[in-house]
């Protein structure tokens, strides 16, 4: 059986094999002791791991040595047929800065127009009694500011549209 | 606080939040006296609400409007018919402000005179007292309005210096100089500096301290005895938030560490102290420098208690009713080695972001020597309105390195599904070389880049393979709930094969 | 065992279950030493097997197939490649032929040399043991054949002094004799009893104590040094079942206590004996008599571990392999007061009958000075294959009523949605004035039959109550989960209304 | 609201008032928090208590001070409609002695046709090691023994059926 996951923002091309899985192309060695159905004694390769499992609504959350994992995961066919009947979202020339937690804006370092580099700050926001800068992780053009000092932002919520560079750059993150 | 004048507290108002609420809590219980816990509507389901005898709503969310309003503190312990406030630490723990107004509604403040904590909390005048009362301070001069005046201080001092702004802070518009020709090379672009990040153009110099580590003592005032007991090594620190903190520190030998004892207690002495508090220090070479006193109890109290037997709370309330420290006995030797994790609800993984929540699973670690000073529960909601300890988790252990092999054990077994914690940093760290060896300063965390990548590892490739398991599982629902696949254990026979544990544990 | 011959060990093969196996692998796992979990069918899912490197079935759920096989538990050993085994307590821990067979097996027994266990698991030969190496035993005669040679005995032990048949066990039998006359009255009748409860007429006298004290030595030994640990006060028993232990016995003196800890070095060396082991003595005005010697790790080692912060299963481990015990250094003095509590599956208000079922919620407590060590988890099904313990509640503080306040709380903390448990007999124990005295003995239990009556109490009433309020919440969907009642909290203004805490908690 | 329940073998009349509860006729003020769906801080006649719940089929496993109580309860109204319906269950004239845990029968010591007083033994039940002699409540005739050594018996399985004395004994227990 073939899967599609995604995990941290990585995507996996998936299978159950006889012995385990393969991770993109990767064989693993996988031995596994459920001891109830959120927790599993998972063996990877010849090591070995306590894993808590907490479903969500398209696939797990799952806790490994402190970590926490939000895997979504498909069946490849499941996910060929429904690719095939959607609409293709998200596209276009903008990249979009997200809140990558929510919080209090506290100030915005970028400006309209302004060029940016990777790494350059673009917005501050303060939560748990920190400041926290979000950075650019590309260069490009800002291209609309979203939010302004005062705001309260979720998590996810667009803070800066950002005019890649025509090499392509990565979502700011 | 007339001395040794027994006064009998019956109920005591816990004026903060979080894990030091509930430690509070507990440690009035065990000394006979009521709680009234106070809660912000952020925190009505709140661990310290269901714990304490009576609980009083104080506001909105915002600390403004809740944890740091004096009047509403006060109006909830005069309603509650409160006797006595505890501030714990954080939120008006060192406001003299605050310790005047509930002792002039007629409650005792559990903590030091207000005097005490105003002059400590004003650092110019705490280095003034402390430079009176002969205890070291990081060498320094005032501002300086030449380059030759700054060699002269330079010279004073000794190399390296830093000239930093008189205006600055935060660590900006600081520059180092191993020498009088790197001094004079960069006096003026520090002058430019500081007149353009602060629009203060005057500068100092100051000592430099390559690594050093941060070492504090304990003090217990009851206003007639002074004593200390011992220190703990807070060197791990990101952004001057400390991270671990051990006691003792192994690093520091017997004669620095009385003398440091005695300095600390002359320190405390000379601000007509009395409470728990903690005088910080800064060590390098064998010489240390006061950094500040903190005039409450501190986040990592525990680690002391651990290795001296004695309980600071109960302390507390002892010297806050009038009755002598430590009944009177000397304070005991330290025994053993204790290590506290702040357990944040930070993802080290993503530069220490915070990250919020609902904690949907808490699996607390138990046995020999670990303890757990929590805050959370089950079902809390982790906002973002206070500040992100969850809770901190501490081992005790004959030496150093069996605290450290506990700790590794204890943060395996400590489970939290929801928010992003620092466990997996402590994880790291409790493998790391240097760590290992106490090789530490106040630097280790920037020298250590790559513990944040070892916090990443392996991980993520591990979760999505028990995610494929559990979509293969599901298809089949004769493999449910809690069974077991015969053979998983031992599949090949001799030896331990797949089933030999690695992740983590065995290198 | 060659003294000091150090040998690396490197794989240890935990023969046992529950809470004990999990301490074990715990303290393996520090010392750098991986652990193979044995379980039997009933045990597949139980967290000292979740916990350890590796797992070995090794049979049915009947101890005689499993725990107590001693061919599987070195055929398991084998398998896994293990090189030594600990026995913990109970089971094959005190079986002299399964020491044997262990070493005869190549591999290292975690535990005292075959000789002495046998030794000390034979009464007569280790009553005569210890009379020969000075060590005081209970005074008594050999069978005596006429009321004359009775009386005789007696006069030479000292009244009172109990009559007890030869043949007999168990507390029957047993006449008491608080003069001669009361002894002349009671010689026909006892002997009649014996023969016709035993089918041997033969009875002989022996000193009666009134109301001892349980105290047990706790001792290590490398083999070339015997040191002792201080003692327990185990008086908290129920059908020779100890309940509650603590550590230091705060009724002896340090003379007694001297001379108890040298008698037992005594008793120790005697036997050769070597590894971790206790001696038990009754204890009653003063004088102290051997009871027996335990030739292993102790359920309740724990309270000696907190006041001494030295690791047992540690210095256990460090033997087995040769190293000196204590690293070479002197045992250290006792500070602060442990107590432990036995968690068992048993219903305190029923008679103590046995309980069993699945855990379906568990929540340890937790905070300073408190350890718990538990062999259950969430899900885990308490079987009537094995004995009671589901775990042991330990608090350290730094006096006796500290620690009785502690436990108290921690008791209260301590949360077993499942099966019946003796939480509810600790928390009456610990409110109980005699034993807050600490004016205890191994008749505590029989002498305070109201203990299981408070135990009981209003708790039905409440229950009941909490369910009518659960039924009302049913019909009205709007006051679902996490819901809270406004104004539950204050509602009657100020002083603390209904809310005040009384449960348990303030009297 | 008037409710019927029961909890360790107590049956209780109870009503919800404006204050809190009644009980048999006696009234408690009972004030309560809702920490979570399971876990409850409640306060009656002023003494407050951590009550965790579970559900049950037919009403709830309530944790107190650490007695778990399995307490059924009804709506009264059902319960009388379901009475009126229902059959007489458990009538006759004997009465049984019932295994108060799982275990395994060591030794009988009632002998059929044996006249017994309360507090004597019938069975000794072994489990978690300790031997457990189940004893007669009131005095009686054994009029039947349904155990025999080494039989395994499940909880509340009949031991000994027991014809009581005139004078009305209660169920051995």
């Amino acid at each position: 059986m073939k899967y599609h996951a995604e995990a941290g923002g990585q995507h996996y091309e998936a299978e159950k094999t006889g012995a385990g899985v393969r991770l993109n192309g990767v064989d693993h060695e996988v031995d596994a002791v459920w001891f109830s159905d959120d927790e599993v004694r998972i063996a990877v390769d010849g090591r070995s791991y306590r894993v808590f499992v907490r479903p969500l609504e398209a696939g797990w959350q799952l806790n490994v040595l402190g970590r926490n994992f939000d895997v979504s995961i498909e069946e490849a066919r499941a996910r060929s047929v429904r690719q095939r009947a959607g609409s293709r979202a998200g596209e276009g020339g903008q990249h979009e800065v997200r809140a990558p937690m929510p919080g209090l804006v506290v100030r915005v370092l970028a400006k309209e127009g302004q060029r940016v580099g990777a790494g350059d700050g673009l917005v501050v926001i303060e939560a748990m009694k920190m400041e926290n800068e979000i950075r650019a992780s590309g260069s490009g053009t800002v291209d609309g500011i979203k939010v302004g000092p005062g705001d309260v932002v979720e998590r996810d919520e667009i803070l800066i549209a950002l005019r890649p560079e025509a090499s392509g750059a990565e979502e700011a993150r | 606080m007339t001395l040794h004048e027994a006064r009998r507290l019956r109920r005591v108002l816990i004026a903060n939040r979080g894990e030091i609420a509930v430690r509070l809590v507990r440690g009035c219980r065990e000394e006979g006296l009521q709680t009234v816990a106070v809660h912000s509507d952020a925190d009505a389901l709140a661990p310290h609400v269901m714990l304490a005898d009576a609980a009083a709503r104080i506001g909105a969310a915002p600390s403004a409007e809740s944890y740091l309003s004096v009047e509403k503190l006060i109006a909830a312990a005069k309603r509650t018919g409160a006797d006595a406030v505890h501030p714990g630490y954080g939120f008006l723990a060192e406001n003299a402000d605050f310790a005047r107004a509930v002792e002039e509604a007629g409650l005792v403040f559990i903590g030091p005179p207000a005097g005490a904590i105003e002059t400590m909390g004003d650092k110019t005048k705490a280095r003034a007292a402390m430079i009176a009362a002969g205890v070291p301070v990081i060498p320094g001069t005032g501002a300086v309005s030449s380059v030759s005046e700054a060699a002269e201080g330079a010279a004073r001092i000794g190399y390296p210096v830093m000239l930093k702004a008189v205006a600055g802070g935060g660590g900006k518009g600081m520059h180092v100089a191993e020498n009088r020709s790197e001094l004079e090379a960069l006096f003026e672009r520090a002058a430019k500096e500081a007149r353009t990040a602060f629009g203060d153009e005057r500068v100092f110099v100051e000592r430099f301290l390559h690594d050093p580590r941060h070492i504090e003592i304990q003090l217990l005032s009851d206003g007639e005895r002074t004593v200390h007991l011992g220190e703990r090594d807070c060197s791990i620190q990101r952004r001057h938030q400390k991270l671990i903190e051990e006691a003792p520190a192994a690093a520091i030998d017997d004669d620095l560490r009385r003398s440091m004892g005695e300095i600390a207690v002359r320190a405390a002495e000379a601000v007509g102290y009395s409470g728990a508090g903690t005088v910080e220090f800064m060590v390098e070479g064998g010489e240390f420098f006061f950094l500040e006193m903190n005039t409450r109890l501190q986040v990592e109290h525990p680690v002391t208690e651990c290795v001296t037997g004695v309980d600071l709370v109960r302390e507390q309330l002892r010297i806050a009713a009038g009755r002598p420290l430590l009944d009177g006995r000397d304070p005991p030797q330290p025994r053993g080695h204790a290590i506290e994790c702040r357990i944040n609800a930070e993802d080290p993984v993503s530069g220490f972001l915070p990250s919020a929540g609902p904690i949907h699973h808490l699996e607390i670690p138990s046995g020999p020597g670990i303890r757990w000073d929590g805050g959370i529960r089950p079902g809390f909601d982790v906002g973002l309105h206070y500040d992100s300890l969850l809770g901190k988790l501490i081992v005790h252990a004959p030496d150093r390195s069996s605290a450290v092999r506990r700790m590794r054990g204890a943060l395996e077994s400590l489970v939290i599904v929801g928010p992003e914690t620092t466990i997996p940093f402590h994880l790291a760290v409790m493998e790391e070389e240097d760590y290992r060896a106490n090789d530490i300063s106040i630097r280790y965390v920037d020298d250590h880049p790559e513990l944040l990548k070892r916090a990443a590892g392996e991980l993520p490739e591990v979760a999505v393979s028990a995610a494929v398991l559990l979509a293969a599982r599901a298809r089949r629902p004769d493999r449910g709930a809690g069974t077991r696949r015969r053979g998983d254990f031992q599949r090949a026979g001799p030896g331990l094969p797949a089933w030999v544990t690695a992740g983590g544990v065995w290198r």
